[in-house]
């Protein structure tokens, strides 16, 4: 399957809420949506595509906005998709892919404790690898690791 | 067949201090110290420490066997540094759970958290008066030394399960619980397994059950009994396969999660007496005690102390194989184990007490190649 | 979704085996490890030890996958703190920043010379340190031993890894080739002041101050006050450590290519 | 009858690592779970954002601490992607060498665990015995026994010491002939098919819904195994089947496992005899100019950027011993990625361990998590 199959497909029932479908090396294509198309592209990508399992879900942080992706795989024709959408970052929340791919679970939930993305209608958005009532977002370009001890550049004559 | 027991050795001993003692004190007093009653009472302390010490000591040496044996059993050596190939290494581990401190749940009972540890290890220990060891060393002639032997091996569920409920912990609770389902759905076939003995021996006494079998082994003509008798006691000790109450992988040590220090180690030394009793009885029952069969050269038989010394190495191989079992067999599940033991193992030890009652109506006996004893 | 069964079937129960297989394995691996089991008695029989490496294969029969090569192991570090350039490659590359340059006592005061100093309650034995070191003094060795009842014993001073190289432990003979296409180090001429920190710096010297021509004054423009040298770099010498580039007070060194 | 919690973990035999199972129980009889992770999170994905691309690769050692080349592997197919880089063949040989014997080191210590659950001592040190003998080859090229760090971006750290070969061919008989051993010890007991039997199933439906992939999966009939599949590194020119198996359940699982250790030594046996015939470089001639002198001070900030280094995306998916991995590498044209993200398979196993639990004994549970081959370090990264 080719990045035009994939754009062939989506391209009637998404309309111009599909930005573009990119092509990417080692998978079938990268399709790029506005996130008010998230819950018809899921359901497209997995009712008419076949692409029915979700492996991965995550989050990029590009300071102004964030990125989500969802990387699906197709037992049919053997290949991976990527499905990416951009959510601003004052008002990051997308809607989740529970119901169309139960997987998206606990993938979901990383990502929100992460990279502060909420997913709408999640079945159940706890925190998963942070403890409970943990504020921050470790994930976020933000958020800043200690500084490691600063390596002075040390000579002989310093 | 001598006339001389532990019981009369330890009375000659006591007997023979007193009077060297009161040979130098005037004569009312001589009297009163070598009198009858005194030396009755103190015999019977000595003749309780030299059991106490004996049984201790074997219990040891049992577990550094297990261990070496284990070793072995997994490629690998067992312990080895402290003494000569590690014998010592159970008296270090001993001290070192001796010295540690006792710690009790706060929210646990303080009764029953400490009486069931002693309890089960008390009576796993009173359990070794009334084991013959050989011919004459035994604790003098009980009629019923066999049924007694069984009755205080089975109070141990009690305390298990009194410890268990006690130490207020879930997995503690579990594990007691499924201690108690195991030991009583077990006990019902071990017993009837043990009837079959006394059917074919005509007598509840275990040294007379050793005698009637000068000529053959209970093993071979009562196989059915001796198999049950066997899985029987591996339930009863709680050893793998049948070692769901401890099992640690899903129970974490299961009914002795909780227990740490001397307590912990009264509930580890009880299970090695209670493995000592067990393959004792069996060697009792079923291997012919501490007789060897008639072809073996008598030279065998005539050394001091042989019957003891044969006594504790059958002992010993009936431990290995127990052993052997626990290296290569994996734990059974709680349903799996009640269902083999309420709907295998009952009828199988019916079937053998029918067996053995047709052996003695039908006079059988002789086909195993061996004369029956007057007695049958 | 078509399966297509390649592993094997399940075997069926042999209702009269019950136990059988798995006691008589069992009762087989007791028997070949009765006099000889496979685990070493590690206190007094060493795998690093060749002569007992031998002895076990033919006791045994059962082949060990180290033989000779026991030496590649990366285990404590062993320093050769004369040819040592203080380069600082080995600070740089440490992933887990354990690595600190210390002065080496008994050096010229005027030239203090600074060693890598490894504390090994940090250190991942990466080895990037050892791959990084331009000069091979830095190497790891198939020391393994570390326990110690001090955390401050972990922090092995030169003098300690000195010594370690000085016990002649087999080293880690493998090196990381360096790319054949690696970066030099470049000048932005305008920028340079001459003021010869680079050339004093650098643990090669492989940079030369050269004369550069004073231009003539145009006018209406000052010439700049500066030194009228400009380093050269001798990309063959050069082990792209970057204390030049760091030591520059005027950032006029940097990374790139040879037009 | 009155229903508990029970929290087993995160400290507890049956978790092989540090997670909380909390279990509602009637009896012994389980009704509901819920697993808890992240008790051994240490933000992998975070700091690798401060670290060049190489220094990633400590990193990816310690992510699964059985399966360490694997995850190496895993990471350096992304960062190549995402840096432009071709590695030479022979170290594509290398790194399929190094992923296969990682495989059976993998599935070797997960018999010795998984035996271990179901009350079987000393299968578990024979187990770890034989694992011993591939970490003794892991030492002898990589120089270490369990955290290799054995790849770099664009080629391996170095080549195979002499010798190597004959010593891996003879390790691999001896293993062979121990995989037969193992069959003996387990299914050949009727005590082991009792409890394994029918235990755990995850339906091949259920699998694809949970995103459960590995020998779960194959386990189930499904054959997906992306060397097969979606052929990466070399995978596709060596020969080899896919463990598939009926049943789904815990003896499928253990099925699956075994032959995948022998399909693993025949793919092992052809890389030998390839790296025997073809000598060569195990070092990209033509990598980034920077990333000979990566650690160096950098001069001027930003001064990568201004020279225009191509940036790239990096997505990887390699067959991982215990599922399907993924590795997602984002490169802004800076030394350090801008962005890791990784896919643990047991992460996506473990989320399902509702489906597989429920309704079984609490004495299942070991059995079934230990089908499961939970690696903690994955999970959290």
């Amino acid at each position: 399957m080719q990045p035009e199959d994939v754009q062939r497909a989506l391209g009637p029932k998404i309309g111009p809420r599909l930005v573009a479908v990119e092509a990417f090396p080692g998978t079938a294509g990268r399709v790029r949506f506005q996130r008010e198309a998230a819950l018809d592209v899921f359901h497209a990508v997995h009712d008419d595509l076949g692409f029915l399992h979700l492996s991965m879900v995550g989050g990029i942080d590009w300071v102004d906005r964030r990125e989500v992706f969802y990387v699906v795989w197709s037992d049919d024709t053997k290949q991976y998709l990527f499905l990416s959408t951009d959510v601003p970052a004052n008002d990051a929340h997308v809607e989740s892919a529970s119901p169309v791919w139960p997987s998206a679970n606990w993938h979901e939930r990383e990502t929100w404790e992460l990279v502060d993305i909420v997913f709408d209608h999640h079945p159940d958005l706890r925190h998963l690898l942070m403890p409970d009532g943990y504020v921050f977002h470790p994930l976020l370009r933000s958020f800043k690791l200690h500084e490691p001890e600063e390596l002075e550049v040390k000579t002989r004559h310093v | 067949m001598s006339n001389v027991s532990l019981y009369s050795v330890s009375y000659d001993l006591v007997h023979l201090v007193l009077v060297a003692i009161g040979s130098v004190f005037p004569d009312p007093y001589r009297a009163w110290i070598t009198n009858g009653d005194l030396v009755t009472g103190l015999a019977i302390l000595v003749f309780g420490a030299i059991l106490l010490a004996a049984s201790m000591l074997n219990t040891i040496m049992l577990i550094w066997w297990e261990r070496k044996l284990l070793g072995r059993f997994m490629d690998r050596r067992g312990a080895m540094h402290v003494g000569y190939a590690g014998l010592l290494q159970n008296f270090a581990d001993g001290f070192k759970l001796f010295r540690k401190s006792t710690v009790q749940p706060r929210e646990a009972d303080a009764l029953g958290f400490f009486t069931g540890p002693t309890a089960y290890m008390v009576t796993s220990l009173i359990i070794f008066g009334v084991l013959p060891i050989s011919s004459g060393w035994n604790s003098g002639v009980l009629p019923l030394s066999l049924l007694l032997a069984l009755a205080i091996f089975s109070f141990a569920p009690l305390f298990i399960f009194v410890s268990a409920w006690s130490s207020n912990n879930k997995y503690s609770l579990m594990g007691g619980m499924r201690s108690a389902a195991q030991m009583i759905a077990y006990e019902v076939p071990l017993l009837l397994a043990v009837v079959a003995v006394v059917v074919v021996s005509g007598s509840f006494d275990l040294t007379t059950i050793v005698y009637e079998q000068q000529n053959y082994w209970f093993w071979g003509p009562l196989v059915v009994a001796f198999v049950v008798f066997v899985a029987g006691m591996l339930a009863e000790m709680e050893r793998i396969p049948f070692d769901l109450p401890e099992a640690e992988a899903e129970l974490v040590e299961g009914w002795n999660t909780e227990y740490g220090g001397m307590l912990f180690a009264f509930f580890m030394f009880a299970d090695y007496l209670r493995a000592l009793v067990a393959s004792i009885l069996v060697v009792l029952l079923f291997l012919g005690g501490w007789t060897l069969p008639s072809w073996v050269p008598s030279a065998a038989t005539s050394f001091p102390l042989a019957g003891i010394f044969w006594f504790m190495v059958k002992t010993y191989i009936v431990f290995g194989v127990f052993v052997w079992v626990r290296a290569s067999l994996p734990r059974v599940r709680t349903d799996q184990l009640l269902r083999v033991g309420w709907n295998r193992m009952i009828p199988l030890s019916l079937l053998s007490v029918f067996l053995a009652a047709l052996l003695v109506t039908a006079k059988c006996l002789p086909v195993f190649g061996c004369v029956p004893s007057p007695g049958v | 979704m078509a399966a297509e069964i390649t592993a094997k079937e399940k075997p069926d129960e042999h209702p009269f085996l019950w136990v059988a297989r798995p006691m008589a394995t069992a009762a087989r691996q007791f028997a070949k490890s009765l006099f000889r089991p496979s685990t070493i008695v590690y206190p007094y029989e060493r795998l690093e030890d060749p002569k007992f490496r031998d002895t076990l294969e033919v006791a045994s029969g059962k082949p060990f996958g180290v033989g000779a090569v026991w030496d590649n192991y990366r285990g404590v570090h062993a320093l050769n703190i004369a040819t040592c350039i203080s380069c600082n490659l080995c600070a740089f590359s440490c992933p887990d920043i354990c690595i600190d340059m210390v002065t080496v006592p008994g050096a010229d005061p005027k030239h203090p010379k600074k060693c890598p100093q490894i504390d090994y309650g940090k250190c991942s034995y990466c080895g990037f340190c050892s791959d990084a070191c331009p000069e091979g003094c830095l190497t790891m060795t198939t020391r393994y031993e570390l326990s110690t009842p001090k955390r401050s014993e972990m922090v092995y001073s030169p003098a300690k890894l000195f010594e370690v190289f000085q016990s002649k432990l087999p080293m880690n003979p493998i090196r990381l080739a360096r790319p054949a296409n690696e970066d030099s180090i470049l000048l932005e001429p305008p920028l340079c002041i001459g003021c010869n920190a680079c050339a004093r710096d650098c643990p090669t010297q492989c940079i030369t101050m050269l004369d550069i021509p004073k231009p003539a004054a145009k006018p209406g423009e000052k010439v700049p006050r500066r030194i009228w040298k400009e380093p050269v770099i001798n990309d063959s010498d050069c082990v792209r450590c970057g204390t030049c580039i760091s030591v520059c007070p005027k950032e006029c060194l940097f990374w790139g290519t040879h037009k | 009858m009155s229903e508990m919690w029970i929290n087993m973990g995160p400290q507890h035999p049956m978790t092989h690592g540090l997670w909380n199972l909390r279990v509602r129980i009637d009896g012994e009889m389980i009704r509901d779970v819920d697993p808890e992770v992240g008790y051994l999170h240490r933000g992998i994905e975070k700091i690798s954002e401060d670290r060049h691309y190489n220094e990633v690769i400590t990193l990816m050692d310690r992510c699964c601490y059985v399966a360490g080349l694997a995850w190496e592997h895993l990471y350096i197919l992304s960062a190549e992607k995402a840096l432009h880089i071709e590695p030479p063949e022979r170290a594509e040989y290398l790194r399929v060498l190094s992923e296969e014997f990682q495989r059976i080191g993998s599935h070797v210590m997960w018999f010795a665990a998984f035996v271990q659950d179901l009350g079987l001592t000393s299968p578990f040190l024979y187990g770890m015995r034989d694992r011993d003998l591939v970490l003794d080859l892991f030492q002898s090229y990589t120089g270490a026994r369990l955290t290799y760090e054995y790849m770099r971006v664009g080629g391996v750290r170095n080549d195979l010491p002499p010798g190597f070969t004959d010593q891996a061919r003879k390790v691999l008989d001896w293993l062979v002939a121990r995989f037969h051993d193992y069959d003996q010890l387990t299914l050949g007991s009727d005590i082991f098919r009792k409890r394994c039997d029918d235990l755990g199933v995850l339906k091949a439906r259920d699998c694809v819904t949970h995103g459960v992939t590995g020998p779960m999966l194959r386990s189930a009939g499904v054959k997906r195994d992306l060397r097969k599949d979606r052929p990466y590194s070399v995978y596709g020119q060596l020969e080899f089947d896919v463990a598939v198996a009926d049943g789904a359940d815990v003896t499928a699982r253990y099925l699956v496992r075994l032959e995948e250790l022998r399909q693993s030594v025949r793919i092992l046996r052809q890389v030998l005899d390839w790296l025997d015939r073809h000598p060569g470089p195990v070092m990209a001639e033509q990598l980034p100019r920077w990333l000979g002198a990566p650690y160096a001070p950098q001069g001027r900030e930003g001064y990568l950027l201004k020279r225009n280094y191509p940036k790239g995306l990096g997505f990887s998916a390699i067959e991982e011993p215990h599922g399907e991995a993924q590795a997602y590498v984002v490169n802004e044209g800076g030394e350090h990625p801008y962005r890791v993200k990784f896919r643990s398979p047991i992460f996506a196993n473990l989320s399902a361990a509702r489906q597989y639990l429920v309704g079984y004994h609490v004495a299942d549970i070991p059995p079934i998590l230990g089908s499961v081959d939970v690696c903690v370090g994955e999970v959290d990264r």
